[in-house]
């Protein structure tokens, strides 16, 4: 079940540099790794946003998004009881039962934006998390040392580690690596994975028109043919990967 | 409540408003959003006799109200339509389009031959595709070429047959002309206008096939005209499309001349449109104190 | 700095971004906003040999990034053109286009004669006017027509002559191929596509003529395609225009084949969309390193 | 001279009903009658909308507009401080000095937007102001009736008289009749001055894209030919029009 709905921004906060959290009502249990299409209603631009969910308790929404181009600028200038077309959730999100054993999270940038209601959900399974940020990072607290070991590493050092986080993560150390962030961080971490037969799943992304299905526009190439992201996807398994 | 019912090729259409192909899938995924048996009809993605992967690279670009898309005809072939995807959309109470591409003649005259035993209610050609025997030109460029395709065509289909013209066409009114002397029940238009876009920073064509094609409510009023100009040229009845994203436009193209019209993009700006456009129709005629909508079809 | 100084047909623009017909009158209202003298050249007003008022009703409509316009051709005729708008064009230091319309050949073939002996720097014959003599036929619409046109009129011309093509032609390549041959020094495309607009509450048309030219964002994409086209079909340079916005849009047009631009609809967007466009393409060859826009010029 | 800029929005208040009164800050005087075109930044439309100085002081210009349409709507929607363009003063305004004699000012609806800054630049002259609407009156305060006879009407006599604002004036009583409103009372109200030979202005509207006399698509025809309202009015003579 998938709502589709015009819903009333609660919130929409500017974060740090161009990233915002925005704040909408929504009656669905999302599943960590799922997104949603989201549309201002008088924007000059034509197809959603697709934006995953960052957080979820008592029926608030939240997403943390980065403006990187018109359709996300013109999101972050909508203000408080404004309304928003919220599409979701879609997609497959991570199925839960299948990450036991000793998990990492790898983060890098606003790909950390799905990795905190994942880690909500797997709290219990003690993960450890990298994330990695180019200078300034962002919503630490929600990932907090007190519930796992974090390791926060930025380019240029300015906070934790310097360097790129795939230098800090030992994927041997692991039953099972979750990734979300650059395609080049993910890229080396699923290799890194496949060659060290740790089971390794991706959040993927691609250009998306319908966000359900239907258009065939957000597919990429695996070892069992082509696959949507939006529907099939946007979480995949490793070996399914054509790295 | 005005009357929105329309008889179209001979199948009862309780609604104007179909899903365009390509936009919809077999409607399965937009049945998870709606009941997609409130709509008059749905035109499969575009099928070709064998299955295909579709086009590399980047398949979607957004443009100034508009969509450019190279899907490439991604589909699972007729066969497997006639066996698996015809019964998810025959589950939903509601006309059934089945759109057929095809790269030579002979795809063509199979995979009819094949949607002739099917439960098809309507078959839509699409003659946009390039046809290989004449060098990569569209079917549905030249009006010789569609009207010898339509009416091979013709000669073997036992359904009703739509053929779907292309924007790109020399002559919109000669090709319209044409499909109908070649024996086309119906006519739909327009599909995508072949357009460009480029990557300043990389250097390169967006999409690997250079050009790919735009939709949306850009090309609506490019649409409009030609759904016009063909009405005018032709006496079968016309299916209008291109940019249509409210009971307004719908309104537009059915006074130009279509006796329905389908929905593409707009179903991706907002997943219920179809609903939203059906409601609007409904809400214009009765403000208008029109009680039958075929009293507008065509009045321009 | 970059250099955005092109040499096209004999003339030194000091960028390539020129003010498009019809959008900017004669130059003087805009001068009144910013030097117009900043531009590359403006091109006049489509004039025809005798004056005319233009049509009745509305003439302008918006659409979805778009804008429909019907002005036909309102203007003073080419006498008065050469005795009196020409001396406010050439007082602001930038090349002077004329464009030229006709209802048939001899009022091209007078139009030119006349203008041979004019300060005009280039004739921008404009070959989408209905041809009366061929029932009202557009001169642009069929490659043999516009052929015979060119070519009568490049008999006579003594001014570097460059041909408008219209976007309704029936195939772009063969069509800038065929004036090509007939003896044009360049191309420009695109001239607005042919659209309709229908006023649902009226029941009919809102142009008196029922369809109109559409112009602006909207047709981008589909204006980048044809100056793409019209690029690899000939050797002559070509001028592109159809939607462009912003120096991103104009470095587009360039990389397909474009050797200068023009901007029209976005003047009225913005009045000084075309000052900002010279500022955007400069500072994109500055952050891409690129010295000279010649070499950026047809690359794709 | 005109400024063609970005200016920063001081005030876009809610009047009534779909009335809106935007304030943006312009060094430039303008005339009586003159217009701006006015677009909002990130709107989904083409065009600028034109809109009549309706007030001017201290480098404060006061556009009184109301939502008809999407552009309109998109303007209403616009904050304090948010940017918007504003090119004018445009077209020829009202010529004071021509405006001598026993004058009546007519507005309807909307109409009156330009009114009132006339009004105060020939209140000196005395002016009789009357004005039409339609059920709920905005913006008398301006026309205060220590300045002048304000005659108002509305068609429900909600306010005022009951009917019509034309029924209302004798132009016989007048030297100079203006008028801005609905084209029906304009009509009427120029019919009845030619009829009685006193002069008339009105200021006309037409859809506009360039809104400086450039693209000729604004034309009204007139004794003398097609006039562009954006450059050779609004403001024009009545027996120049051909009603
Ligand atoms: C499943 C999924 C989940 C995502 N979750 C988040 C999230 O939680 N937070 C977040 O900030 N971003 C997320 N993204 C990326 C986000 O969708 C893009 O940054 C955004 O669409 C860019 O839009 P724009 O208007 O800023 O850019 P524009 O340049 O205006 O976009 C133009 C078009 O390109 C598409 N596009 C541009 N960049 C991307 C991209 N990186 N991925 C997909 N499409 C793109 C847009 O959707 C749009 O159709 C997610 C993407 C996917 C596919
Ligand atoms: C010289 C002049 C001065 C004006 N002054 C004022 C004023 O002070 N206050 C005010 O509220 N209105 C004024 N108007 C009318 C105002 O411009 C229109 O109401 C407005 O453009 C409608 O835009 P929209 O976005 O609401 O409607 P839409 O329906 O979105 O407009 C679509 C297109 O039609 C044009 N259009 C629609 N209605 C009109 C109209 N009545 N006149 C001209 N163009 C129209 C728009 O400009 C736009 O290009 C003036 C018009 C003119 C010509
Ligand atoms: C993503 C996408 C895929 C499409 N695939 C097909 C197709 O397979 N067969 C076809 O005939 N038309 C196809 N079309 C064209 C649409 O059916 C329709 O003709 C066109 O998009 C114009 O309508 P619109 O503006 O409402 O989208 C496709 C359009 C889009 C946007
Ligand atoms: C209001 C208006 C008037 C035009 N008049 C002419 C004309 O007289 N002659 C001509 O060749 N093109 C004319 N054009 C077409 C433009 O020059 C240009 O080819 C077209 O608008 C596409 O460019 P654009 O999208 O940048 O506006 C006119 C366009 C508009 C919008
Ligand atoms: S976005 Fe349409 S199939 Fe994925
Ligand atoms: S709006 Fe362009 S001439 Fe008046």
């Amino acid at each position: 079940m998938m709502k589709n709905d015009m819903s009333k921004i609660i919130e929409n906060k500017h974060i740090c540099d161009n990233i915002f959290e925005l704040v909408v009502l929504s009656d669905i249990v999302p599943l960590p790794g799922q997104f949603y299409m989201i549309k201002g209603l008088n924007g000059d631009y034509l197809l959603p946003r697709p934006i995953s969910v960052h957080n979820y308790q008592d029926g608030k929404l939240r997403l943390l998004y980065r403006v990187s181009g018109h359709g996300t600028d013109q999101i972050s200038r909508m203000k408080v009881n404004d309304n928003i077309q919220v599409l979701g959730p879609l997609g497959n999100g991570f199925d839960i039962a299948l990450l036991n054993g000793k998990i990492a999270i790898v983060g890098g940038g606003i790909g950390i934006a799905p990795l905190l209601y994942l880690m909500k959900n797997i709290e219990s399974k003690k993960p450890d998390v990298y994330l990695g940020f180019k200078d300034e990072t962002f919503c630490l607290e929600g990932f907090g040392p007190n519930r796992n070991e974090l390791i926060v590493v930025t380019e240029d050092g300015n906070t934790g580690h310097k360097g790129y986080v795939t230098d800090f993560i030992n994927v041997k150390d692991y039953d099972i690596v979750i990734t979300c962030g650059p395609e080049i961080m993910m890229e080396k971490i699923i290799r890194a994975c496949l060659e060290k037969n740790v089971e390794v799943y991706a959040s993927m992304e691609k250009r998306m028109a319908c966000g359900v299905g239907a258009c065939l526009g957000c597919v990429i190439n695996t070892k069992n043919g082509n696959k949507r992201v939006c529907k099939d996807g946007p979480v995949f398994n490793g070996t399914d990967l054509t790295v | 409540m005005a009357n929105l019912k329309v008889d179209f090729l001979g199948k009862v259409f309780k609604n104007p408003v179909v899903a365009a192909s390509g936009t919809f899938g077999f409607g399965e995924e937009y049945n998870d959003i709606y009941d997609v048996g409130l709509l008059g009809g749905i035109s499969s993605k575009g099928l070709t006799l064998k299955s295909k992967q579709g086009n590399e690279g980047i398949r979607l670009w957004e443009t100034p109200m508009g969509l450019m898309n190279s899907i490439g005809l991604q589909n699972p072939g007729v066969e497997s339509f006639i066996s698996r995807e015809i019964n998810i959309m025959k589950q939903y109470k509601t006309n059934v389009i089945a759109n057929l591409g095809g790269n030579t003649l002979d795809d063509y005259l199979i995979g009819v031959k094949l949607l002739n035993d099917s439960e098809v209610d309507i078959i839509e050609l699409n003659i946009s595709c390039p046809n290989v025997k004449e060098g990569g030109m569209a079917f549905g460029i030249k009006a010789d070429i569609a009207y010898n395709t339509v009416k091979a065509v013709r000669e073997i289909c036992r359904k009703p047959l739509m053929v779907k013209l292309s924007p790109n066409a020399e002559s919109i009114p000669e090709m319209a002309a044409a499909c109908e002397e070649a024996g086309a029940d119906a006519l739909s238009l327009i599909n995508t206008i072949n357009a460009m876009a480029i990557d300043i920073y990389a250097r390169k064509s967006v999409f690997n096939n250079y050009y790919a094609g735009l939709s949306g409510p850009a090309v609506k009023p490019i649409a409009l005209r030609m759904v016009h100009q063909s009405a005018k040229a032709v006496k079968i009845p016309v299916c209008g499309m291109g940019g249509i994203s409210s009971g307004v436009d719908a309104i537009e193209f059915i006074m130009a001349g279509a006796s329905i019209i389908q929905v593409g993009t707009a179903n991706f700006v907002k997943a219920d449109s179809c609903l939203d456009i059906i409601k609007e129709l409904d809400e214009f005629l009765d403000s208008q104190g029109i009680r039958d909508i075929k009293e507008i079809t065509g009045i321009i």
